[in-house]
């Protein structure tokens, strides 16, 4: 894109200049607000709470307590097991959809649904399906002789239920780029591969994967920044329950922000839960970089 | 690709109905909940054989006036994605096209945008559109969404315009175009595919969003997901009307997944890869 | 009968009126918006707005949202210089958060001003004394709760069952005045499936109890907190004012709980609000307590199966040991913002008045909504108690009932007690004791930055003022 | 039609240069072809030229107007791309269209000269069809239609025959040459082809890693390349370069010796070592016997049809000739060779200049 001459160049500025501006104008304000929260304590509910400066010592209460190691704990298990299952399934079911047999295009279509709902929807018919008693899911378990699972209401389950709820909604996600990717690929080395006398499953380990594998990382990568985002079906779904064990880093900072209305605690919360990911971005672009460079 | 035998064809068969019944029961439940009548809402085994009823849906309109915060919805959402569409791809051509060290950092500051927990901002954006008089609005919503969206659809444009093969815009410059005739003539029609899945994704968050919309609405822009919400109140919850307003939720998503499905897969893998 | 009262209230807001002409409207112009929720409490209600506006001139409307995170909005809205509600809904447990914060007007003056428009004498106290803090009324009841006991009466009440029971634990069948006939009982009733069950085979278990075991909404702590105080419990130490749930009656109350649990539903955990009331109502519980607010329900075949399957008796929550304890009541009041114009707070002040009035709630209960009835008069009524059996137990009950926690901490106390307690039941824990003394120690961090007179202030419960007139 | 004029053109990217000081005139009406290797810095001259990139060092004149500030739009030019670059979402005859847009024409104008470029590039039955419904010949007809239709002062090609097969180039290179003949616009052409160099222009610029190497006819690059990169770089197969050293007047290989031609003897000095240029057509079979002649190996052969080309070994000299096929030797076969003395080119070895006097 070589004509950058100086006169285009500010007619790119002038584009760039609205998206700018509304950025800046509607994030930065909001944005220090919550910085200068964090350096204080701040009740929203209380104002007969003394509000003063308190230094880094929301900070340090953050980071000093179990609780919120808990709530770390929990959100990096969950995104484990979201993204790993997502992966797994997308890409098999994605493999699966990639075949150019009649009908495909529709299956695909329809698979896409769960992730056009909404995450307050998705968490209602949930949890509509998990009461344990008088829900669907163990009821259809039951016609397959599998006794009752507590989903929501066991503390070793509830994490499951959460994550089988956001794997239902994602997993399309990685699929459609699984079959779309696929598609983009170029017939030789598979040519080559067969003509090599190579078994399907090594080809598919061995050719298709890492071809699509930078589309797979991107996926991943943005599956993970929503990750930290998780809440509404989780906020639907169990509160953090039962117990603490799905409390989660949004929990964590809505909890002490709209529960206990410890305003400063919850946006010193937000600053770490930012720098985690934008570490985890980083990390990212680097490793998208170097799979990008090998192919 | 490879050709697959008939045994392995009859699997696929088998592991994709598996993957339908998954992904789509969920929802064939809501359709049905959402015309069950109420006693027999949770019953143990659940009952599929029953007279429906469309009490719920009637309800759902006569208890709340769910017509007009589906138009609230509605307008949210194409406000907001207007807004972002135009905004975020001006944006990422110029992102695309200027050659600057520093615009990817600038790029990287778009995105970032996405990152910060929204539940941190609600309190400053309540005082902030409350000084501005403007609280309770859909412009209020359009905006917050907006800051979502722009990095969004800047994301997934730049992706599209980075495709578009330099020549294209040359030609169009020496055959004496200036850079605006050129944008709008050349470049914008090419990656129309970009703009329509970008303006799918804009319009699905705005129409989906829970937490803003509660936090920042009366009746006036209550939006329907959140009127959806409402029906869970402090003496009950009413299953039967949550169902119907989530199954009405559900229809323009279903509707974009069937309209632009070839759009959604190229957008989506070529905006992320790139 | 309908538009007599109606009449009625009108001519009674013409009498407030005081110097306003007759026909003309005192409020015309004014526009109340009231943060308001989708419960019985406002949605019988908010169709009538028209009505309102129809005697006043003052435009009211009324927004809708979930409860959960309302009262989130509610703390904005109170935080906001400018209001945009003049009208909030208030779960009488927020009275003591939004009452020290300031951002509920005080109603005594008014309410003794018209004493008699709003039937002052009729209330009983306790509603009232629910929605004080510091002496001073700041809300207004429009739906007034009482935690009681429901039960199956055409299961108590046959006759096999009444022998078995007496078979097996040698006293009668009867509602159940303390918390051990209610384990017997809810053991007596617990039943698998293929058992008999009042002389018919059971085609699915039937669970003798239902209580609220989730932390979704603090359901639990709604559970544990009237057990707690039927012991004698106190919430807070008189002397420090700090936190004092984790003495003798709270264990016995977390005793009794887990005690329960297995004559629960198995998804006990899962069990919140609705849930739970959902058992009673489609007649697979034998024993359910809870709020009043639900009670309606399970005299409507419409939506309550149990109304065509038997028959359900109401009773006063149980006891400690049968030493006679004070139920709990709850109450879901309207409240002004203190922020509104002097205007607008008139105004909504005679919504409230309108809103709330005996001849609104006379109505209500003839339209079928006979929930959570609060002046005497209407609970007292031969033919409401014909149609509503439980009114006679909301009338006995509330005469010596005690209210609810009000603490301005109450947020931190529901949440605190609802994770900690979620997870003894869920058996995470072992010690009930180091459970509680966790859960109150978190809250004492909080409470210790106040000195002590606040903190003692914060739990006295001087007698509303509206009285001493 | 306008001159182009360039003057100490340099291009920077970042450290890199790119183009080096280059200097040429370009005369109105005349087709001047850019010629060198990939990188070499003729493409950025064209764009440069073109106004797609900036200048960062010297002037650029069209038409006596210096341009380096001027928009693409503003000079004049049409271009024609490597990969055609049509409008892909516009049929061939929007694609004119839409080229003609910026000159304001009445529409019965615009309707005149889309209906005679397309006549005289033979576009008529496509200008309703989309590039992709065209075959590469087509869509290369229609990208030269859409900068004709402009009647343009100056037109500039880069590699327009690369996307093209063999047979398709050479039709499509004579389309260009005649239309050039017809409609004698200014021509900058960019290629890495000598054969569309050596056929199409009026003038050849080689160039080579950024810098020009030698600006002349056809003719002049060919029978008088200035140095040794010019001399290899045109003509197939590539010129023979044979090592030798100037003494006695003759020229001492390794192997061999050749009486230093008349042209070269007054001015190299002796002891100089020198390149001995010798084009593979200049090498001809000859009987043993007469001087200059020299016994050569043959190792191998390459038969093109009419001509037939030698891997010949002189000594342990590698040359290669090129001969009438029907005068072809055996493999192995010893012949005796002679060189065509008058066309024999000599270069400094040192700096690669020809030793030819101007």
């Amino acid at each position: 894109m070589a004509y950058g001459r100086t006169r285009n160049r500010k007619i790119f500025l002038i584009f760039l200049v609205p998206a700018i501006a509304v950025l800046f104008l509607t994030t930065i304000y909001p944005m220090i607000y919550a910085g200068y929260l964090s350096f204080r304590s701040y009740d929203l509910a209380k104002p007969f709470v003394p509000r003063v400066f308190v230094g880094w010592a929301n900070y340090r209460e953050i980071l000093t307590s179990s609780e919120f190691m808990h709530t770390l704990i929990v959100t990096f298990k969950l995104m484990v097991i979201t993204l790993s299952v997502q992966l797994v399934l997308g890409v098999g079911i994605g493999v699966l959809t990639a075949q150019r047999l009649p009908g495909m295009a529709l299956v695909r279509t329809l698979l896409l649904i769960p992730m056009m709902i909404s995450p307050v929807i998705v968490g209602l018919i949930w949890l509509f399906l998990y009461f344990p008693e008088l829900g669907y899911l163990n009821y259809f378990l039951s016609l397959v002789s599998i006794s009752a699972v507590p989903w929501i209401t066991s503390t070793t389950w509830a994490i499951w239920a959460i994550a089988i709820a956001d794997i239902w909604q994602w997993t399309p996600f990685v699929m459609m780029g699984t079959a779309a990717a696929i598609h983009s690929l170029s017939p030789e080395p598979y040519e080559a591969a067969m003509i090599d006398g190579n078994s399907r499953w090594q080809i598919f380990w061995h050719v298709t994967i890492p071809q699509i594998k930078p589309v797979l990382i991107s996926l991943m990568f943005l599956r993970a920044i929503d990750a930290f985002k998780l809440y509404d079906i989780i906020f639907v779904l169990t509160k953090g329950g039962p117990g603490d064990a799905t409390e989660v880093l949004s929990m964590f900072i809505y909890r002490q922000s709209f529960t206990f209305w410890r305003m400063g605690v919850g946006a010193a919360a937000s600053f770490v839960s930012l720098a985690i990911v934008v570490v985890l971005i980083t990390f990212f672009f680097k490793s998208l970089n170097r799979s990008q460079e090998r192919i | 690709m490879l050709k697959p035998a008939t045994s392995e064809k009859l699997l696929c068969t088998v592991l994709i109905a598996i993957a339908l019944a998954v992904f789509l029961v969920p929802i064939f439940i809501v359709a049905v909940s959402s015309v069950k009548p109420t006693p027999i809402m949770f019953q143990k085994p659940p009952s599929f054989v029953f007279e429906p009823t469309a009490d719920h849906y009637i309800n759902l309109f006569t208890a709340r006036p769910f017509a007009k915060f589906i138009w609230n919805s509605l307008l949210v959402a194409c406000g907001s994605t207007a807004f972002s569409l135009t905004f975020g791809t001006l944006a990422a051509y110029a992102i695309s096209r200027i050659r600057h060290r520093r615009i990817k950092d600038l790029a990287f500051w778009i995105l970032s945008m996405r990152m910060f927990p929204p539940i941190a901002v609600i309190v400053p954006y309540y005082i902030l559109f409350k000084t501005a008089g403007i609280l309770d609005t859909p412009l209020a919503l359009i905006i917050v969404y907006s800051t979502v969206n722009i990095p969004l659809t800047t994301w997934l444009m730049k992706g599209f315009f980075d495709e578009v093969p330099a020549a294209l815009e040359e030609a169009a410059a020496v055959d004496g175009h200036g850079l605006l005739a050129t944008f709008f003539w050349i470049t914008l029609p090419l990656v129309a595919p970009g703009l329509a899945v970008s303006a799918v994704f804009c319009f699905i968050f705005s129409w989906n969003e829970f937490i803003f919309a509660l936090m920042l609405t009366g009746s006036e822009a209550q939006t329907a997901t959140v009127a959806v919400m409402s029906f869970w109140s402090s003496d009950a919850v009413q299953w039967g009307r949550i169902m119907a307003g989530s199954f009405i939720i559900v229809i323009p998503g279903v509707v974009f997944v069937l309209t632009c499905q070839r759009w959604l897969v190229r957008g989506l893998t070529m905006g992320s890869v790139r | 009968m309908k538009y007599a009262n109606i009449a009625l209230a009108a001519a009674a807001l013409s009498v407030a009126a005081s110097g306003a002409a007759l026909g003309q409207k005192q409020f015309e112009g004014i526009e109340l918006k009231m943060l308001g929720i989708g419960d019985t409490s406002v949605t019988r209600l908010a169709p009538l707005v028209d009505e309102f506006e129809e005697l006043t001139g003052a435009k009211v409307q009324i927004d809708q949202f979930p409860y959960p995170g309302l009262i989130d909005k509610i703390v904005i809205e109170a935080s906001a210089d400018t209001p945009s509600y003049q009208l909030m809904w208030v779960d009488s447990p927020w009275v003591g958060v939004l009452g020290e914060s300031g951002a509920l007007e005080d109603l005594t003056d008014l309410a003794i001003r018209d004493a008699e428009e709003i039937n002052l004498d009729d209330i009983i106290p306790i509603q009232l004394q629910e929605n004080t803090w510091q002496g001073r009324l700041l809300a207004f009841p429009a739906s007034g709760m009482i935690w009681h006991q429901n039960y199956r009466k055409d299961l108590f009440e046959h006759p096999d069952e009444q022998a078995a029971f007496k078979a097996k634990y040698g006293y009668d069948l009867e509602p159940a005045t303390n918390w051990e006939q209610y384990i017997d009982q809810a053991e007596f009733f617990t039943r698998t499936a293929g058992e008999v069950l009042a002389g018919n085979v059971l085609e699915k278990d039937f669970h003798g109890n239902a209580q609220a075991y989730s932390r979704v909404a603090g359901a639990i702590t709604h559970d544990f907190f009237p057990i707690m105080r039927s012991y004698g419990g106190q919430y807070w130490d008189s002397e420090t004012g700090l936190c004092a749930m984790d003495r003798e009656p709270s264990l016995r109350a977390v005793d009794v709980m887990k005690r329960l649990v297995q004559f629960n539903p198995p998804d006990y955990l899962g069990l919140m609000w609705d849930i739970r009331t959902g058992y009673m109502e489609r007649g697979e519980t034998a024993v359910s307590s809870y709020w009043s607010v639900r009670t309606v329900r399970l005299t409507n075949p419409e939506e309550a199966l149990v109304a065509g399957i038997g028959e359900v008796g109401y009773a006063a929550s149980p006891t400690g040991e049968d030493i006679p304890q004070p139920t709990m009541t709850g109450a879901l009041s309207f409240g002004i913002n203190s922020k509104a114009t002097d205007d607008e707070k008139e105004a909504a002040w005679a919504f409230i008045k309108w809103g709330t009035s005996r001849e609104m709630m006379r109505r209500f209960a003839e339209e079928g909504n006979g929930v959570s009835m609060f002046h005497r008069s209407i609970l007292m009524d031969p033919d409401l108690q014909e149609r509503y059996p439980y009114y006679q137990v909301l009338l006995d009950t509330q005469e010596h009932a005690q209210r609810r926690i009000f603490h301005p901490f109450y947020a931190d106390v529901e949440e605190v007690f609802g994770v900690a307690l979620n997870k003894y039941m869920a058996g995470e824990a072992d010690d009930p004791q180091a459970v509680l003394t966790e859960a109150c120690n978190k809250i004492n961090t909080r409470l210790k930055v106040f000195p002590v007179e606040l903190r003692l202030r914060w739990i006295a419960d001087p007698p509303a003022e509206i009285f001493s007139n | 039609m306008s001159a182009i004029i360039l003057r100490n053109l340099v291009k920077r990217y970042e450290a890199d240069m790119a183009v080096h000081d280059i200097n040429l005139n370009v005369e109105a009406g005349e087709f001047v072809v850019l010629l060198g290797p990939s990188g070499c810095g003729k493409t950025t001259t064209l764009r440069m030229v073109a106004g797609l990139e900036d200048v960062s060092e010297g002037e650029i004149y069209i038409g006596g107007e210096l341009a380096n500030d001027l928009a693409p739009k503003d000079r004049g030019i049409a271009m024609v791309f490597q990969n055609y670059a049509l409008y892909p979402h516009m049929t061939v005859r929007q694609n004119m269209e839409f080229a003609l847009r910026p000159l304001r024409l009445d529409r019965a104008e615009v309707n005149r000269r889309i209906t005679e470029t397309a006549e005289i590039l033979g576009l008529d039955e496509y200008l309703a069809r989309r590039p992709s419904q065209l075959s590469g010949g087509q869509r290369q007809r229609v990208a030269m239609g859409r900068a004709m239709v402009r009647t343009p002062e100056v037109f500039l090609f880069d590699e327009p025959l690369s996307n093209l097969d063999a047979k398709l180039r050479t039709k499509v290179r004579w389309e260009i040459g005649y239309l050039h003949r017809r409609l004698g616009m200014t021509t900058l052409y960019v290629t890495h082809d000598q054969t569309e160099a050596m056929t199409l222009a009026d003038k050849i610029v080689i160039m080579r890693q950024g810098r020009i190497e030698q600006v002349g006819t056809p003719e002049e690059v060919f029978v008088r390349p200035r140095n040794t990169f010019v001399a290899t770089f045109i003509g197939t197969p590539a010129m023979n370069l044979v090592p030798a050293v100037s003494a006695d007047a003759n020229l001492h290989a390794k192997d061999f010796s050749l009486p230093m031609p008349q042209k070269f003897r007054n001015h190299v000095p002796e002891g100089l070592e020198v390149l001995i240029g010798i084009r593979p057509s200049n090498i001809n079979l000859a009987d043993s016997g007469p001087a200059n002649v020299f016994a050569a190996s043959v190792r191998g052969i390459e038969y093109l049809g009419t001509d037939a080309l030698l891997d010949l070994r002189v000594g342990s000299e590698e040359l290669v000739a090129e001969i009438p096929a029907i005068l072809r030797p055996e493999v192995d076969a010893q012949i005796h060779v002679s060189f065509d003395m008058q066309s024999l080119q000599l270069f400094d070895a040192k700096t690669g200049q020809s030793l030819e006097s101007i």
